[in-house]
């Protein structure tokens, strides 16, 4: 999805990555999981910009790594091991999160309800699925202890926001859900609309999502800087960052 | 005392039905020599634990050799996508998907590691998780009366793993990422290792760079160069795609066993 | 974020009443130049916790900082004998012995680093240990009925480590044995770190042998060479022993404080 | 103390260390913790010669260690680390332990009585101790947990060997407890009068000790061989092995 606004050419993974990058703050312990590309240039974004002390941390357990090249089949690789300072893997990660010391998880998850329930487990019966999904990962664990959970989902359909989700893998401190569309954010108990990608519209939003979107004003989502697409381009050379679109 | 064996030998330490942990994440050092040779030693009815395994499981599904599946995530990471043996296998009811957030795997494996039965776990509050599976349970804190979710501990019957240097004695070190396999060394009745070099005992010893795991804790070491292949090995080898599309396009357990035979060479050289 | 600090301004992060966790174990790496500086502040009510601990818990024991004792052990070993002050200051009921076996403390300081508020211990079986602690007791495992022994959960507020290596941000490197001081660093809510050198911060990227403990843990880094004598410092110094006999021959607090001041130079130096 | 018996000079302690040396069997795992030079010294020496796959364990966490020198103020040091294969510290140990799989732990205590009940804490009442002892380290977890705990104390008298112990720290699967008068076993609940060593006698055992001393017959400890001696003064030059008395 290649959209021209202006004189640039901006893909969605572009303004989703770089709206995901602006919500990690300096200094603050970030972490992502497996089949998280984007999740991954958006802190290797942040701390290339307004958060280099943001610290960076991933499955394989490099604190801060510097990788030379990113890989198209992982984002658990030992490429997150280089030049990094000190180890910390996965199962401390959690525990980190565990007593509260975790600022923002980046999770997903395959339906999402108005009132902030997560199924990340199952469609249909949990005994006897229609459809195995992989498994939630770390959400069920995470989405309650980070301080921020930042949800980000590559389909924004009627199947993914949901009335009532089919199976309640957990709930907890969603700060945002960033979808193709917009931004959701978390408050007082209800998902509200923060604001809508210049790519989309209000309609869009409402077409795709089974549950009333409610708001308080219309806003929308910052278009990447020349600066932020300068820098991701870089890190990102081949568009690992569109392999889920 | 010498624990080198032939791969043949060493996967004969694992029973039918036995519970069985899997090194490695993901694509990353999962130990696919020893998972082959499981399938074609034809072994049923395993228990798998693994915080988030794909190729690994996915294979032995195929293979007919899964009872059950404990783990937090099974899949290839987004380019691979899904895994679709393991998939189907549970969606025919053939092998029971145990949903766990990593992380309770990680605890119910430190229980088995400490001896104790079950683990507490923060994290797991608000979850359906807890009610339709029979190892999550919440109790009360004693002290505080407030109350806890635990998850029983998982104590594997044998753990595979692959790493990059072993001596023959069991002592074995990994280079990068360790992911759980400590973890899953200590929570393990018997580990079996593979290798992709054989070093001489002395070398831990003279190093700074000790072994990650004690010989003690080591039942048998196989000596498998490209153990870990078509998965990637840091510091040796990155995936090998060809391998592990042709392995995507499986349809049956006999076009497995075809598969399987391509490795012959490779998994049964004596060195 | 450079955490480099003076003695004193590391040790003014200390609360009167905090729980204070000490790395080293016995006579080794013990934090003695951080805990010197405790006595010199004169930090009053603090609960000490280690798992087995000699002259550091001995020296704040005699400068009447200390309000209880979390530990498995506080002895020298053979040759230097007991723990004269913190034994004497028990037994006058100034503070409070909280026997534990070492494990237990571990198990604890676990609890502590997985935000659990409890863990099973498995050892703790029959003893009277658990009817006379309030932070010991019994409960069912609620997947076997079986009766399981739980330890509290400790959180130290601050832990104080020395280590050899550390850069200013705060990665630290501990060389030869570890004892509990990774574990410490993971169950406190804040670190405070001694180093016997300060190495550039480019060290551990480009090294194969890491940090043991990450800088976001950290909250202040002293250059304090010497920051473990009279105990010893694995591949830096032993243990010396005219200042340890000095030592176990004080009598009183006041001679405490005097004992001190032969340490202002090494502790004070700046770099 | 020094015993001539024959044409060899004995100490209590080559006695002891020598004895301690023999329950320790090829290819078990074995633990000791701090203020254990005599256990140490039994390790060393049981590994020069009958046990060479035993697995030595210790609180720094050295596995099979060969140190060049030991030191006489310590039994937890960095010695413990040289020439490790492997990194297996305390806590694991203790974990080792907990699931069944320590064979042989080293343990002391300061009161024991009859039916295998030890005090390792506190003289006097616990809350308001008389005599503040060091504290038990690992005895209250490894002594129930170690498939074999094997105790040796450097002091036989009538204060250690009592009728019924001040506090119960634990009790469980004592093998046996080395004195410098002889060695108990522990058997269907109670302790028994195994060997007494050649520099005692039967009365000074009853002596010192009071519980009524049971036995099912009268038999010595082996002295030292010729080739356990030579091996232990090599392996302890300074005769640290010999401190504690």
């Amino acid at each position: 999805m290649m959209n021209t606004i202006g004189n640039e050419n901006y893909q969605v993974s572009d303004i989703m990555i770089c709206a995901m990058a602006r919500l990690i703050h300096n200094g603050e312990n970030v972490f992502h999981g497996v089949s998280s590309h984007m999740p991954m240039l958006a802190v290797m974004l942040a701390k290339a910009l307004h958060a280099p002390e943001a610290v960076y941390l991933n499955i394989p357990g490099g604190v801060d790594p510097k990788p030379k090249n990113l890989e198209k089949y992982t984002s658990a690789g030992a490429e997150l091991f280089q030049q990094a300072a000190a180890i910390f893997p996965l199962a401390e990660v959690f525990d980190l999160s565990m007593r509260g010391r975790l600022d923002v998880a980046f999770l997903s998850g395959i339906q999402f309800d108005k009132t902030g329930n997560v199924n990340a487990s199952v469609i249909g019966d949990y005994h006897k699925p229609k459809v195995r999904m992989p498994g939630g990962a770390g959400s069920a664990v995470l989405i309650p202890t980070a301080k921020r959970a930042i949800i980000w989902r590559t389909k924004h359909d009627k199947r993914t926001f949901v009335e009532k989700v089919d199976f309640v893998t957990t709930r907890g401190n969603i700060d945002r859900i960033v979808t193709p569309l917009c931004i959701f954010k978390y408050e007082n108990g209800e998902l509200l609309l923060d604001t809508i990608h210049p790519t989309s519209n209000l309609q869009e939003v409402i077409d795709n999502t089974c549950f009333e979107v409610k708001y308080r004003s219309i806003e929308f989502t910052p278009l990447p800087s020349k600066e932020e697409l300068t820098i991701l381009r870089r890190i990102d050379p081949k568009n690992y960052r569109n392999i889920e679109f | 005392m010498n624990k080198l064996m032939s791969l043949t030998q060493a996967v004969e330490i694992i029973q039918d039905n036995d519970t069985v942990g899997i090194g490695g994440n993901v694509l990353h050092r999962a130990p696919m020599g020893l998972v082959r040779e499981i399938a074609r030693q034809g072994k049923k009815g395993l228990h798998i634990v693994k915080t988030a395994g794909a190729m690994d499981v996915d294979l032995l599904c195929l293979a007919e050799c899964v009872s059950s599946v404990d783990a937090g995530f099974i899949s290839y990471e987004t380019e691979y996508s899904l895994a679709g043996h393991y998939r189907k296998a549970v969606q025919n009811g053939v092998v029971k998907g145990n949903e766990h957030a990593c992380y309770t795997v990680i605890s119910a494996l430190r229980a088995a590691s400490a001896g104790i039965p079950f683990m507490p776990v923060k994290g797991l509050q608000i979850s359906d998780l807890i009610e339709v599976n029979d190892y999550f349970t919440r109790i009360q804190d004693p002290f505080s009366g407030e109350p806890v979710t635990v998850v029983k501990a998982i104590v594997p019957d044998v753990v595979i793993l692959h790493v990059q240097e072993a001596d023959k004695r069991g002592n074995a070190k990994i280079l990068g990422p360790i992911y759980d396999d400590v973890l899953l060394s200590r929570a393990a009745k018997k580990v079996i290792i593979s290798a992709e070099t054989i070093v001489p005992d002395s070398k831990f010893e003279f190093s700074q760079d000790k072994a990650d795991i004690p010989h003690f804790l080591v039942n048998a070491v196989v000596h498998l160069p490209k153990g870990a292949a078509p998965c990637s090995c840091p510091s040796k080898y990155s995936i090998d795609r060809g391998k592990l599309d042709t392995f995507k396009a499986l349809k049956s357990k006999e076009e497995l066993l075809d598969y399987l035979d391509n490795f012959n060479t490779a998994d049964y050289r004596r060195y």
